[in-house]
Order: C-alpha cells, then sequence, then structure tokens
C-alpha cells in the first residue's frame, strides 16, 4: 500500500464543503461518489472514455469563472468544488429542461421506465413539472427501429449521451453506429448497410440511461419494478462473467409463476468488468423452456410420468440388478462440466461409492465461437471445476469417448446435468445410448438422449440451486439461489442424497456449503475454502 | 494610415508570387529563417503584442510559447481559413488577393513554433480563395519557400489544403482538427488543449489568417513600428468588414482602436437617405447588439469588452431602423440552430428552442413571457457548452431581446412587426 | 409541544356516572322507533331490487363500479400496459401482459388485462393510477354476480365492451 | 293424581311455549326493532303469497334455514362436546322459567292451582345456581371448538359471566332481606302490599339501587350489548366461531331465551310480578276507597296478562338499550364489574340492613 502511495500522488479537496483526498486523475465525479454525493450524468461512463456531452454534472469550482463538467474534470490540489450551489443547481435543471424538449413524455409507454436516467432526475430535485415547449413541436424521429438482431432502438427517447456509440468503439470494438445529422436533428443510427450486432450489443441497452435502446428479448415484457436480482455466474461458458438474476415477484391474478426476465451483468473488475455477451445474457432461456417438471420411467416403450418414491425406487431396483447381475464393472457414469462443483463431487462420490464404478468421466459440452475478450470457446461454466475435483476413470475404468461409443461393455449408464449429443458423434452416441439396458439421465431440461433414457429425474437448474462454479481461470464464484425450483424438481445433489439413502447408504443431507467444505479439504487446490471466503466476487485459485 | 495587409489587392494579379515579391514579399521569411531563432521570433511576436484576429483576441506570442519544447511528437500548425461568421468577410480578402502574405506567415509561424507540417483549412463555399490558395502553395514550393530546406536553411515545411464541407462549426478550432481528421466535426472538450493534444493527439497551434497575415510585417519591421500603430495593448492594424444599409459596405484596413462611428459614417459612408441606425452589431453575428446611443466605442477588443460587447471577427453588421430586430434575431437563431453540431446538450437543444421562440413571435403566436424566457434561455445555454457557439447564440440573441424588449414586447401584444419595419 | 389529552369520560358528576346519559340516549332511540312504528312510510330505505338507487337518486359519479376499459377513437384499448394499475393495486388483482404493436406510435398495448374481481377491493387506485385514463370505474355496474369463481377473472374484451354506466 | 299431572304438564307447556315463542319472536323483533330506531325499514321479503306479515315469516325462514343447513364439526373438535354444548347453553334458560310465578293461585272446581311449575322453597337460589350452569355451554362450546379463537372467546365469555354473576346475586340480597323469603311466589305477593295505603310495594320503590344494580348485572349475564364481548357478531369471534347450522341457532335462541327469562325476573323481582296496582283477589281497592268487584276468573287472568305484558315490555327495553349503547372494552368491562357494581351492591347490602334495623 505504502508502494503504491508513492507512485500515485494523492490530491486534497474539498467538495461540498466536505475534504477528502482522491488519487491524482481521479474527476471529480468519481471523487464526490466516494464521499456518497451523486452528480447526476447520462454521457459518463466509469468503463467508457469521457465524452462531456450531457452538460449535466457541471459543477462550480472556486476560482473558474465558467462551470466546469464533474465528469472530465480531474482533482487538484485546493480544489473547492460544489456541487449544490445555486449556480450549479440551476445549471443541472437548465441541462435537464433541455434533454427533455424533444425527448417525448412517455413513461407509461416506454421500456425504461422505473429505471431510466432522467425520470429519476425529473422526478427530482431538478423537476419542472410544467413544461415550456409544447408538445406538438417535439422533433418526429423514427420509433422502434430495428437495429440489430437483439436491438430496437427509437431515436425520439434517446439523448444523444454517445455512450451505445463509445461503447461500439471502444469495447466491443465493432463501431457499427454513429450520429448524424446536426443541432437538434442529430441522431444515432447504424452506419450504411451495417446492423449493431457484435457479440456484446446488448451492454449498450444496459448502458443506456434513456429509454432508447431496448432489449427485443426483454422489451414490454415486465416492469422493472416487479423483478428482484440474484447475483451469479452466468453459465453461458468457460469465463464465468457475474451476473444477475431478474426474476418477477409472484402475481396473484393468474398465480403466475416465477421465471426469469433477464440476466443483467453485475462488475466484477476480475472477470467481466461490467459487461456481458449477448449469447450469455440470452442463456437464461433454458431456465423457463422445455423443463423436465416430474420423474419419468419408460414403461413398454413410453415415458410416464411417476412420483419421486416410485422412481428412486425403480433406480434402486434396477441399478442393483446390473450390480449383482453384471458387476459395477458394467455401469457407467457421467458427470457433467455444466453442473456446480458440489454436484459434480457429490457425484463422483456417488459413483465410487453407491454405484462402485471406475467408470467414471464428465462431458464437456459444446464448443463454439470464443474471442479475446469475455466469450470463451468452451460454452459450459465448469469444465476447470471437473478437471480439478479429478472427476476422471478410476484404475481399470473407461472415459467418457468409450461409454458413448457403440462398442462400451456398459450395461448402465447414470449421466447427470449433461447431454452427450453436444460433445460426441450423434450416431455413435445414439448406438450407444440405444444398446443399454438402463439409462438413468438426470436433467432439468428435454435433450435428445432423452429419447433412449429409461428413467429421466428432473433436476434443478443453475438459477435454482447454491453451488459453485470454476472458470477457465481458476476463479471459483458462486452460482446463487434466485428461485424455488420448479415443482418436482430438485438439486442435482438432494436427488443423489436421496438416492444414495434408498440404496442404504448412510448419506447425510448436506448443505452445498457444507459440501464445499468437504471439497475443500479433499482438494489441495482449494484448501480452506469456504463460501464466505469466496464472497460475491469469487476467488482466484 | 499606410495599408498593410491589404497594400497589394488592387495590383493586378496580386495574387501571384511575382507580384507579392515585387512588393518585397518573402523578404520577412528571408530574414526570419536567417537572423532569428525560433524562440526569437516568438518573442518578438509576444513584445509586438499581437492578439489574434479570429475572435477571441488571445496575444498569439503567448500561444505559440504554449507549444511543449522537446517533445518528439510532431507539431503541427493550423491556418484557420474556415470563415463563416455572419458579416465577416475579411480573410477571404486575403486568401483570394494576396495569399502568398498568408503563405509567408504560416511559414514563420510554423518556423517558430517548429511545425514541419501546416494546414490550411480554408472554407469549402471558397471557390476561388481554394485555386489561388493551391496555386499560391505551389507557386511556393516551386521557389523553395515550402518543401525540404527552405530558403537553403535547415528547415523544412510542408502545407496542405484541407477543404471545409460546409459546417460553421469547424471554424472552431477543435472541431476543425476533427474536421482535418477526417471525423465529424464535433468540438473537443478542453483540457487538455491543443498546445498539448490537438491534430491527431500532437501539439498544435492554430491561428486565424488575418493574425498569421500580420507576422511577416512585424518580422520586416520590427517591434516598435507595429506597436506604434493603433491603441494601448491593441496594436497593429486591423480589418473591419463593413455590411448592412450603408453607402460603401466592404473591407476596411485601419488601425486597431479606430472609433466605430468613424468606421460607419466616414469609411463607409454613413447609412442610406432616410434611413435611421437601430444598431450595431460589431464584431460578426456572435457579439451583442448595440443601440445607437452605444456606438461611441473604440473598435478593439478591450473597449469593446468594456461596452458589453467584443470585436469579434470585427464584422460591423449595420441595422437600420426598416429592419425589424425580431426578424434579425430569428434569421441568427435559425443560422445557430442550424449550425450547431448536436453534440452536447444545451446549444444542441437550445438553440432550436429559441428559433421555435423567436419563429412564433415573428409569426404572431407568441405568448406573453417569451421575452424572459428567451432570455433565460440564453443564460442556461451561456457557459454551458462545450464550444463557443453555444456561446455565441446566446450573446447574438439574448441581449437583442434585452436591448430592444420594448419591441420584442410590441410583437408579443400587437402580434406583428412595427409599422416601419413591415414589409 | 405536549400532548393534550382529552378525557372522554364525560364532564361533571351527571355525566361521569352514566345513567342520565344512558336514558337521554334511551329517549332518542326510542324516539325514533315509536316515529317509524306508527308511519313506516317515510323511512328513506330503497327496496333493492324493486327499487334502484340509480333510478331514484342517479349515481353519483365518484361511484365506484366494476372496472372498464376505455377505447381510443379506433376501438383499441386507450391502455398502455405501463402497469402503473398493477403496480399500485393493493390486492394485486390486475394482471397485464403487454406485447408490443405493429404501430409505432402505440408501441405497446396490453395482449391480456385481467381483473379479479374477487380480490378487488374497490379502491380505485388503479383509476387514480393510470396515466392514459384508460381505466375507469364509472360503469355504474355494482352488483357482481357470476356462478364460478373462474368467471370473476374479468377478461380485456368484457372490460372493453362496458360502457359508462351512468349521466352526468 | 292424574288430574295433577296434566295440571303440571299443561303448565309446562304453557311456560315452555311461552319462552320459546317469545324466544322466536324476540329473533324477529330484534331486527325489527332496530331497523325501525334506525330508520330503516327491516325484514319484509320473507312471504307467503306476497303476505309478508310485517317479516313476522323471518323467524320460520331463518329455523328452516338453520336446521337445514350444513351441521360442520371441525376435524379435530371434541365431537360429543362440540355436539352437546348449545344443549348446555340452552337448558339453563329454560329450567330457570320453572319457579317464576305467572299468576295469582287459581281456584278452579275447589283445587287450587298455584301459577308455578314448580313451587319450591329454594326459589331464588334455585334460580341463581341453574343461571350459573350457562356457562358451561359457553366454555364447552368454546374449548371443544379446537380453535384458538373460540376458546379465548369462550374464556372470555366466562370471565365476564363469573364477574357479574356476583354482583348479580348481591344485588338482591336487599331485596330478600326486605320481603324476608326466597320463595318468589312469596316475593309476588308480598309486593301486593301498598304503603302507607297507595305505594305498591315493588321491588323497584324498596330498593331502586337493588334494581339498576340487577339490571346491569342481568344485561352482562346475558351478554348483550353494551357487554356483548364474547360474541361481538361482526368484530370480535367469539366462542361458537365453529358453530353453524342448528347448532349455532340454539346458541342464538339461548341468548333469546335467556332476554325472557331475564325480564320476567325483572318483572317478578321489582315490577310485582303478576301484580296489578290496587288489584286484590276480589277486585279493585283504589286508595281513595273506591272498590270494584271482579270474578276470581277474570282476575287471575288479568294477573296472568299483566306478567306477560310486563315481560314483553322488558323484552323490548333490553333491545332498546342493545341498539342504543356502544359496547365496551374488556378491561371497561371488568373495572365496572368488580370496582363499581361489587362494592355498589355491598354498600346497598350495608345501607337495607342499616334501615331494617332502624324500621325493626
Amino acid at each position: 500500500m505504502s508502494a503504491r502511495n508513492q507512485e500515485i500522488e494523492v490530491k486534497n479537496l474539498t467538495i461540498n464543503g466536505q475534504a477528502l483526498q482522491a488519487e491524482d486523475g481521479t474527476v471529480i465525479l468519481e471523487a464526490a461518489r466516494s464521499i456518497g454525493i451523486f452528480i447526476p450524468h447520462y454521457c459518463y461512463h466509469p468503463k467508457l472514455s469521457i465524452a462531456g456531452c450531457c452538460r449535466m454534472c457541471l459543477v462550480e469550482i472556486q476560482g473558474q469563472p465558467k462551470l466546469q463538467p464533474a465528469c472530465r474534470t480531474p482533482v487538484e490540489e485546493g480544489m473547492i468544488v460544489s456541487t449544490d450551489s445555486s449556480k450549479a443547481i440551476r445549471a443541472q435543471r437548465a441541462q435537464l429542461e433541455f434533454l427533455l424538449l424533444n425527448h417525448p413524455i412517455d413513461c407509461p409507454i416506454c421500456d425504461q421506465a422505473g429505471e431510466c436516467g432522467l425520470q429519476d432526475f425529473y422526478m427530482m430535485e431538478f423537476g419542472q413539472h410544467k413544461s415550456r415547449f409544447a408538445k406538438e413541436e417535439k422533433i418526429k424521429r423514427p420509433k422502434a427501429v430495428a437495429i440489430g438482431p437483439h436491438i430496437v432502438f427509437d431515436a425520439e427517447r434517446c439523448i444523444l449521451c454517445t455512450r451505445c456509440i463509445r461503447f461500439c468503439i471502444e469495447i466491443a470494438k465493432q463501431p457499427e453506429i454513429g450520429t448524424k445529422n446536426r443541432g437538434n436533428h442529430s441522431q444515432i443510427t447504424t452506419f450504411p448497410g451495417q446492423q449493431l450486432d457484435n457479440p456484446y450489443s446488448i451492454n449498450t441497452v444496459d448502458i443506456c440511461p434513456v429509454g432508447a435502446l431496448t432489449s427485443k428479448d426483454f422489451r414490454f415484457k415486465i416492469r422493472p419494478w416487479f423483478l428482484y436480482s440474484t447475483p451469479s455466474v452466468c453459465p453461458g461458458c468457460a469465463n464465468g462473467c457475474n451476473i444477475f438474476i431478474c426474476i418477477n415477484k409472484k402475481h396473484y391474478v393468474n398465480l403466475q409463476r416465477a421465471q426469469i426476465y433477464r440476466l443483467k451483468p453485475k462488475e466484477n473488475p476480475e472477470v467481466n468488468d461490467c459487461w456481458l455477451c449477448d449469447e450469455g445474457r440470452l442463456s437464461y432461456k433454458l431456465v423457463n423452456e422445455n423443463r423436465v417438471l416430474q420423474p419419468h420411467i419408460r414403461q413398454d416403450g413410453q415415458l410416464v410420468l411417476v412420483s419421486w418414491e416410485r422412481a428412486i425406487n425403480e433406480i434402486k431396483n434396477r441399478v442393483q440388478k446390473i450390480l449383482t447381475e453384471y458387476g459395477p464393472q458394467r455401469i457407467g457414469a457421467l458427470a457433467s462440466s455444466k453442473a456446480t462443483n458440489e454436484a459434480n463431487y457429490l457425484f463422483k462420490k456417488f459413483a465410487h461409492e453407491v454405484l462402485e464404478t471406475p467408470n467414471l468421466d464428465f462431458l464437456k459440452g459444446l464448443t463454439g465461437y470464443g474471442d479475446d475478450f469475455l466469450i470463451r470457446e468452451d460454452k459450459t461454466p465448469n469444465t476447470r471445476g471437473a478437471i480439478d475435483l479429478e472427476i476422471g476413470p478410476g484404475a481399470g475404468g473407461i472415459g467418457a469417448a468409450e461409454m458413448l461409443s457403440p462398442a462400451n461393455p456398459l450395461k448402465g449408464l447414470w449421466i447427470m446435468g449433461a447431454e452427450p449429443t453436444e460433445s460426441y458423434d450423434n450416431e455413435q452416441v445414439n448406438e450407444a445410448l440405444a444398446s443399454l439396458e438402463l439409462l438413468i439421465i438426470q436433467t432439468s431440461n428435454f435433450t435428445a438422449s432423452c429419447q433412449w433414457a429409461h428413467i429421466i429425474l428432473p433436476s434443478a437448474t443453475f438459477a435454482e440451486v447454491d453451488g459453485t462454479f470454476i472458470n477457465y481461470k481458476g476463479r471459483v464464484q458462486r452460482v446463487f439461489k434466485a428461485m424455488q425450483p420448479r415443482p418436482e424438481s430438485l438439486a442435482n445433489e438432494v436427488i443423489l442424497g436421496r438416492v444414495a439413502r434408498a440404496m442404504g447408504y448412510d448419506w447425510q443431507e448436506h448443505t452445498p456449503a457444507e459440501i464445499m467444505r468437504q471439497i475443500a479439504a479433499e482438494i489441495p487446490r482449494y484448501h480452506g475454502l469456504d463460501y464466505e471466503k469466496i464472497g460475491d466476487k469469487g476467488i482466484q485459485t | 494610415m499606410e495599408k498593410l495587409l491589404t497594400k497589394n489587392i488592387h495590383l493586378p494579379d496580386s495574387h501571384k508570387i511575382e507580384t507579392y515579391r515585387a512588393t518585397g514579399g518573402y523578404k520577412a521569411l528571408a530574414k526570419a529563417l536567417g537572423e532569428y531563432s525560433p524562440e526569437d521570433i516568438i518573442d518578438i511576436v509576444k513584445r509586438s503584442g499581437l492578439r489574434g484576429r479570429g475572435g477571441a483576441g488571445f496575444p498569439a506570442g503567448v500561444k505559440w510559447s504554449f507549444m511543449p519544447k522537446g517533445t518528439e511528437r510532431p507539431k503541427y500548425l493550423i491556418c484557420n481559413a474556415d470563415e463563416g461568421e455572419p458579416g465577416t468577410f475579411k480573410d477571404r480578402v486575403i486568401l483570394e488577393k494576396d495569399p502568398h502574405q498568408l503563405l509567408e506567415g504560416i511559414i514563420i509561424a510554423s518556423y517558430a513554433i517548429g511545425a514541419q507540417q501546416a494546414y490550411l483549412y480554408i472554407r469549402g463555399e471558397f471557390n476561388l480563395a481554394i485555386q489561388r490558395c493551391e496555386a499560391a502553395i505551389r507557386e511556393a514550393y516551386e521557389h523553395n519557400f515550402l518543401g525540404q530546406n527552405i530558403m537553403g536553411k535547415y528547415y523544412s515545411l510542408d502545407i496542405l489544403l484541407p477543404i471545409g464541407a460546409g459546417a460553421y462549426i469547424c471554424g472552431e478550432e477543435t472541431s476543425l482538427m476533427e474536421s482535418i481528421e477526417g471525423k465529424k466535426g464535433w468540438p473537443r472538450i478542453r483540457p487538455p488543449f491543443p498546445a498539448n493534444r490537438g491534430l491527431f493527439g500532437c501539439p498544435t497551434t492554430i491561428n486565424n489568417v488575418e493574425t498569421l497575415a500580420n507576422v511577416p510585417h512585424i518580422i520586416e519591421r520590427g517591434v516598435e513600428w507595429y506597436t506604434s500603430i493603433g491603441t494601448d495593448k491593441n496594436h497593429g492594424p486591423k480589418l473591419y468588414c463593413v455590411s448592412g444599409p450603408v453607402k460603401r459596405p466592404g473591407v476596411y484596413e485601419l488601425p486597431m482602436g479606430t472609433p466605430l462611428p468613424e468606421i460607419i459614417f466616414d469609411h463607409a459612408g454613413g447609412l442610406f437617405e432616410g434611413r435611421q441606425l437601430k444598431g450595431v452589431i460589431p464584431g460578426g453575428s456572435s457579439t451583442p447588439i448595440l443601440r445607437p446611443d452605444e456606438i461611441q466605442v473604440n473598435m478593439d477588443f478591450d473597449s469593446l469588452a468594456k461596452a458589453g460587447t467584443m470585436l469579434g471577427s470585427a464584422g460591423i453588421i449595420v441595422l437600420d431602423h426598416t429592419m425589424c430586430i425580431v426578424r434579425s434575431t430569428l434569421i441568427l437563431a435559425n443560422f445557430y440552430h442550424h449550425e450547431s453540431c448536436g453534440q452536447c446538450t444545451p446549444c444542441r437543444e437550445g438553440t432550436g428552442w429559441l428559433e421555435n421562440i423567436l419563429h412564433h413571435i415573428e409569426e404572431g403566436h407568441g405568448r406573453p413571457g417569451d421575452t424572459d424566457l428567451l432570455i433565460e434561455i440564453c443564460d442556461n445555454i451561456m457557459g454551458n457548452a462545450i464550444c463557443p457557439l453555444g456561446d455565441a447564440a446566446a450573446m447574438a440573441i439574448g441581449p437583442a431581446v434585452k436591448k430592444y424588449r420594448d419591441e420584442f414586447d410590441y410583437h408579443l401584444t400587437n402580434k406583428q412587426c412595427l409599422p416601419e419595419t413591415r414589409k | 409541544m405536549a400532548m393534550v389529552v382529552k378525557d372522554n369520560n364525560g364532564q361533571g358528576f351527571l355525566e361521569k356516572i352514566y345513567i342520565p346519559e344512558i336514558i337521554r340516549g334511551l329517549l332518542v332511540t326510542s324516539r325514533h322507533f315509536f316515529k317509524n312504528l306508527f308511519n313506516i312510510k317515510q323511512v328513506p330505505t330503497i327496496y333493492y331490487p324493486e327499487e334502484r338507487t340509480e333510478v331514484k337518486w342517479g349515481l353519483s359519479p365518484r361511484w365506484r363500479g366494476r372496472h372498464r376499459l376505455t377505447r381510443k377513437d379506433d376501438g383499441m384499448p386507450r391502455c398502455t400496459a405501463c402497469m402503473l394499475c398493477a403496480t399500485a393495486c393493493p390486492s394485486h388483482c390486475i394482471y397485464i401482459e403487454p406485447t408490443e404493436s405493429a404501430d409505432p406510435a402505440v408501441e405497446k398495448y396490453p395482449a391480456v388485462f385481467m381483473i379479479d374481481e374477487l380480490r378487488c377491493v374497490f379502491c380505485g387506485l388503479c383509476v387514480e393510477a393510470c396515466p392514459c385514463d384508460a381505466i375507469r370505474m364509472d360503469s355504474g355496474i355494482y352488483s357482481l354476480t357470476e356462478y364460478s369463481r373462474a368467471n370473476f377473472l374479468y377478461e380485456k374484451d368484457v372490460l372493453m365492451a362496458t360502457e359508462r354506466g351512468y349521466k352526468d | 293424581m292424574i288430574l295433577d299431572a296434566l295440571i303440571i304438564l299443561i303448565k309446562l307447556a304453557l311456560v315452555l311455549g311461552m319462552i320459546m315463542n317469545l324466544a322466536g319472536l324476540l329473533t324477529w323483533a330484534e331486527r325489527k326493532q332496530s331497523a325501525l330506531m334506525q330508520d330503516r325499514i327491516g325484514p319484509n321479503r320473507a312471504n307467503i303469497f306476497g303476505f309478508t306479515f310485517y317479516g313476522l315469516l323471518h323467524p320460520i325462514a331463518d329455523g328452516i334455514k338453520l336446521i337445514t343447513k350444513e351441521d360442520f364439526i371441525p376435524a379435530r373438535a371434541n365431537k360429543a362436546i362440540h355436539s352437546l354444548a348449545p344443549a348446555v347453553a340452552m337448558f339453563p334458560a329454560l329450567v330457570t322459567y320453572a319457579v317464576i310465578p305467572f299468576g295469582d293461585i287459581l281456584r278452579v272446581g275447589g283445587r287450587e292451582i298455584n301459577l308455578q311449575v314448580a313451587d319450591l322453597s329454594v326459589g331464588i337460589i334455585f334460580i341463581f345456581s341453574i343461571a350459573s350452569l350457562a356457562i358451561y355451554g359457553v366454555m364447552l362450546g368454546g374449548w371443544s371448538s379446537h380453535n384458538n379463537y373460540s376458546l379465548l372467546g369462550g374464556l372470555r365469555a366466562a370471565a365476564q359471566m363469573i364477574s357479574y354473576e356476583i354482583a348479580m346475586g348481591l344485588s338482591i340480597v336487599g331485596l330478600l332481606m326486605i320481603y324476608g323469603t326466597v320463595e318468589l311466589d312469596d316475593l309476588v305477593r308480598q309486593q301486593g302490599y301498598l304503603i302507607g295505603g297507595w305505594l305498591p310495594q315493588w321491588g323497584i320503590v324498596v330498593q331502586p339501587a337493588a334494581f339498576f344494580l340487577f339490571l346491569c348485572a342481568a344485561i352482562a349475564e346475558n351478554k348483550r350489548t353494551p357487554f356483548d364481548l364474547p360474541e361481538g357478531e361482526s368484530e370480535i369471534i367469539g366462542y361458537f366461531l365453529e358453530y353453524s347450522g342448528m347448532r349455532f341457532g340454539m346458541f342464538f335462541l339461548a341468548e333469546f331465551a335467556d332476554i325472557v327469562v331475564a325480564s320476567a325476573l325483572l318483572t317478578t323481582l321489582f315490577f310485582g310480578g303478576w301484580q296489578i296496582p290496587f288489584l286484590m283477589a276480589d277486585g279493585f281497592h283504589l286508595p281513595g276507597g273506591f272498590s270494584l268487584a271482579l270474578p276470581h276468573l277474570l282476575v287471575v287472568v288479568l294477573q296472568v296478562a299483566a306478567f306477560g305484558l310486563k315481560v314483553v315490555f322488558f323484552c323490548w327495553f333490553l333491545l332498546l338499550v342493545r341498539w342504543t349503547l356502544p359496547r365496551f372494552r374488556y378491561d371497561q368491562l371488568m373495572r365496572l364489574g368488580w370496582k363499581y357494581l361489587f362494592p355498589l351492591t355491598l354498600a346497598n347490602i350495608f345501607i337495607t340492613g342499616l334501615i331494617v334495623l332502624a324500621l325493626a
């Protein structure tokens, strides 16, 4: 710390009569924020370059004749700033009035209402509730224009803060949008023949302070004040971007079920700053759609819905039958890089203790497009975790590739949370699965392999469990339970515990936190870790 | 007074290098390169008290001295020939009639600040000027006043001639740089100032045409001679543009500090017969208007500042009693609305709003309180915008409303113009 | 400012022992009793349903009847699905599903607008919250009768078909 | 012998019929009366061929409704006691009436028929002992429902009834001291005497304070407004929360029967029972010396009618009280019972004792 102090000069200044210290180069806006003084701003974004064009953050600096933009002015020794002088307040009021001149006041329709910067200040101290500009004279501009596969643009609501433009240039590195025209006819537009279709395009919706850019996926679905946010980790790829899961509050009229409406990036400078790719952002859909909601058992070639008791009983009988008839060598167990560490750890224990088989491995899942920013080629969130937990064939056991080849010696196979056809050749997998005597699939969604399954157990998704993921860099990050699992579905570790107990093993019911402590005790790499230490920002191992 | 800047303009082929050299042209350059070091020149210009003729009146020598020394980054000089201010047409005379005078100034200034590359950013509408400047630059290259090792000295300079695309805002120095860089002409926010991070992020000095045209004369004749012209702190000759209902509108070269009535009534010949003076905009459309009882001022930076207005680009616009002040203001508001770049909020929205209100008043749909609203909007724009365009609009409209409030109120109550101004 | 405690137990001995006051009260009620006993016609009660308030006296414009959704000139709902009514509703009886409109000037409208009249407490906050005057309680319908609970979920079509229930 | 039994049966039928009919009518009267007091119309819907009889058919409709409604017993309730409780509540109201004389001795064909179901020598003490059993109905009803709210309601009711029973019992001690008897027919007969030759020696005359105390306690004992905390119909959950159908109806009816009993007691103790002022066994004897001889049978009929009218008046009066006064808070109720009524009754006994001593 002391070494740092020597490098970075510290400046003393006063904001609104409060003395504070700020590192050299800090802008007034950030310095004020650090002592809890909020300076209104639209164009300023801490992760983008500074435009200083909205002029909302004008503050009075003693000795300077003109007001200065707080987002742009670095702190200086002895500076005396006031953000609440009559001059500054008057300027801010004036800017707000200017911004609202040609901005439609139709918050009821606007999708941003509830999280809109303009609305916030309009209702706050700066609001001039009586407009001095006739509504009919507002400049008409294109509305609801789809400027990209995920983005709808409303030029009337735009206040030309240019955050989106700067984002595309500086973060997404794909300049696809710019401004056209002059004066109050200025508007954001895509470059001719281009679309706002970079892989990070929905971030522009997040950073848009008003309702000009809206996400096609989220647009009009629900009002943001009906949403609860829970921190979590994106399951879309191995990068492990921090997210907020936004689910709705329960509504009574049609007893609408809790569901995820959107994922928003959560700031974590070590992983994703405050960005999230479009692919990851839309990956929540698997939680809402095509869910397995009850245990299924195949009877006479048909999958029928059964109770948990019935399903576990069936598993017990059939697994024991295979174990006694063929021996543990003829049964296989496949974990998943989509499952949490807790589930994988328990699955490993389950395979060793209950199935007594050395045939243990995990499925790697899909691979796809990757780049050098946030998107990884590995499309599963926890490959590193599965590797670190040493999930792999034991002595004399076979690996996933062998298990899923038609030539496998297996009679039974237990797959948890994975889809083999994603990683291996379709035909080979189908042939291999079709030949099995017992295929148990623990899954949250119906997948291609379910057609071969003899027993399907509904498991919870990442949004419905507590646990940890380890990203490709080895950062352990917590996944928080955002909502209750869909009725009848259970967390993977709970399912495994129930089956183990039903089969006569003395397994305690452990919370994910307790399982994590067991992992930490067993795997040297994670020694000493627990949920408290991991915290909500994760920890690098 | 002896004509300096305009001494050649009446000669035939005054734009040719031969004419210019025949009247003693490029001697100053030789003197500068031969006798003075760059620091000497900056010192001379500083002592001469040459103030920027673009409008702000910042001492040119001081500006040059801001250029960082010993940096490895290239330095640039830009000559701002984007003369777009309504009522101003002084640079055009130099560009069209005597481009070599300007080129000589550019070369000396570049030498002084150590620039190896200069830009002459010229307004796109100045067709003749562009042709003549291009020709002049070619001639200068041919005579080794430009290019490698100028006049055999260890100094090289290239001049490029970027042409503006018709935006008034590109007369603002930072948006001019953006324009040269090939971007949309949006002013940059300062700091950093161009002297540190200007064109392409390098140290840049930007000067007006008239300022640079003054430089050769200072070098040639010396500081004492130069400071003897004009008033205290405002030295040298000045080009005044007079337009409006005067008998002889045009560009007049007079010493700094010539009284305004003298320019209008003596040099420009006074108003048309039967017209009474209603007001004078002394320094181009962006400067606050003066009522007839206020025109007893000397036309220099300090006197006009004292009178509550600005010398600006010395574009004197005369208004007579047949001109409706609302309409005149509306025309200006329309101009600023049209030319606002749309980057920062107060200017983008404020100029449009001003025009909107003035339009209503002019059309007879004004509402009571509109005059106060106009003044309030001007106050809100003033000083809050990124670049001076917003301030210019506010200064052009706010004082006009304040000073001619009775006429605005007449429009509001009677829904029409004053009888004498009706068309 | 000190709080002033007002003694509501009566002033003076006679009030404090209650009995004279009780007798006074009894006299008031018995006066009404005998007055009405011999002249039952003067009682202002309305014989509902043979007589109806709205017919006899007219409903007050402030009367909160069953909700209705107002329409624009083109017959589309005025509602923009802003969900302010659902937000304001203390009994959570309004469910709205917005959807995108083909007309960019409209942008969105309710695909589903459902009011559970069994949950509704007729407080009128939805009407106050509505910025578009899209929901009103001036249908004049105060007698809600259905044969099943499910029928009390009034949907958009029913709510929009309802007209204003009384004249000014 | 058979004739004696027959006479007793007739008396029983007469008394029970009177109570039950009056209680039934009171359900109508309560609604109609409250309506009139509040400028309303009251029940007027039930009709036969369009004739509503001023809503008199409503008690019948109510009876049919209550009997045909679902008789709900909570799943975890004590079924036997739950079923028994309404009967236990109803029983004391009916039995109390046995000792109340509704007329003087009727002489028919040489037989002397006492117009009283049972002429017990313990009279008034019997009444109090039976009336105190009513608490059991309430308590059992509240407890057996297996519902916290009804249990609390039951406890509340028990506390209230016990508290006021003391005041009620003590309030008439003064009366007993003056008349020197606990037999009710004797008590009524004594009230026929005149003080100073013109003022009937009614309870209200000799014991005015006791009348108010007894009235108060009796209303509280009946759980009527302003002391209706145990029930509190629409606001407070009472002991019969889990009752429905006719079992609820029996609680309800017991309450109205209690009103009739209270009215009869008030009449008997303080308003001369079947006595009509100046009407002796052979006719009217006014103070001025004027007398009118009447046949014995007419005198008896007049006396029975007078008793009936007095009871009906008190029923009306109790309903009037109910719809006039607001309810007490529970602490106020307890304070009134223990801190005002109870000491006042003691003081009344003391003063009466002094006066009796002085006069003797």
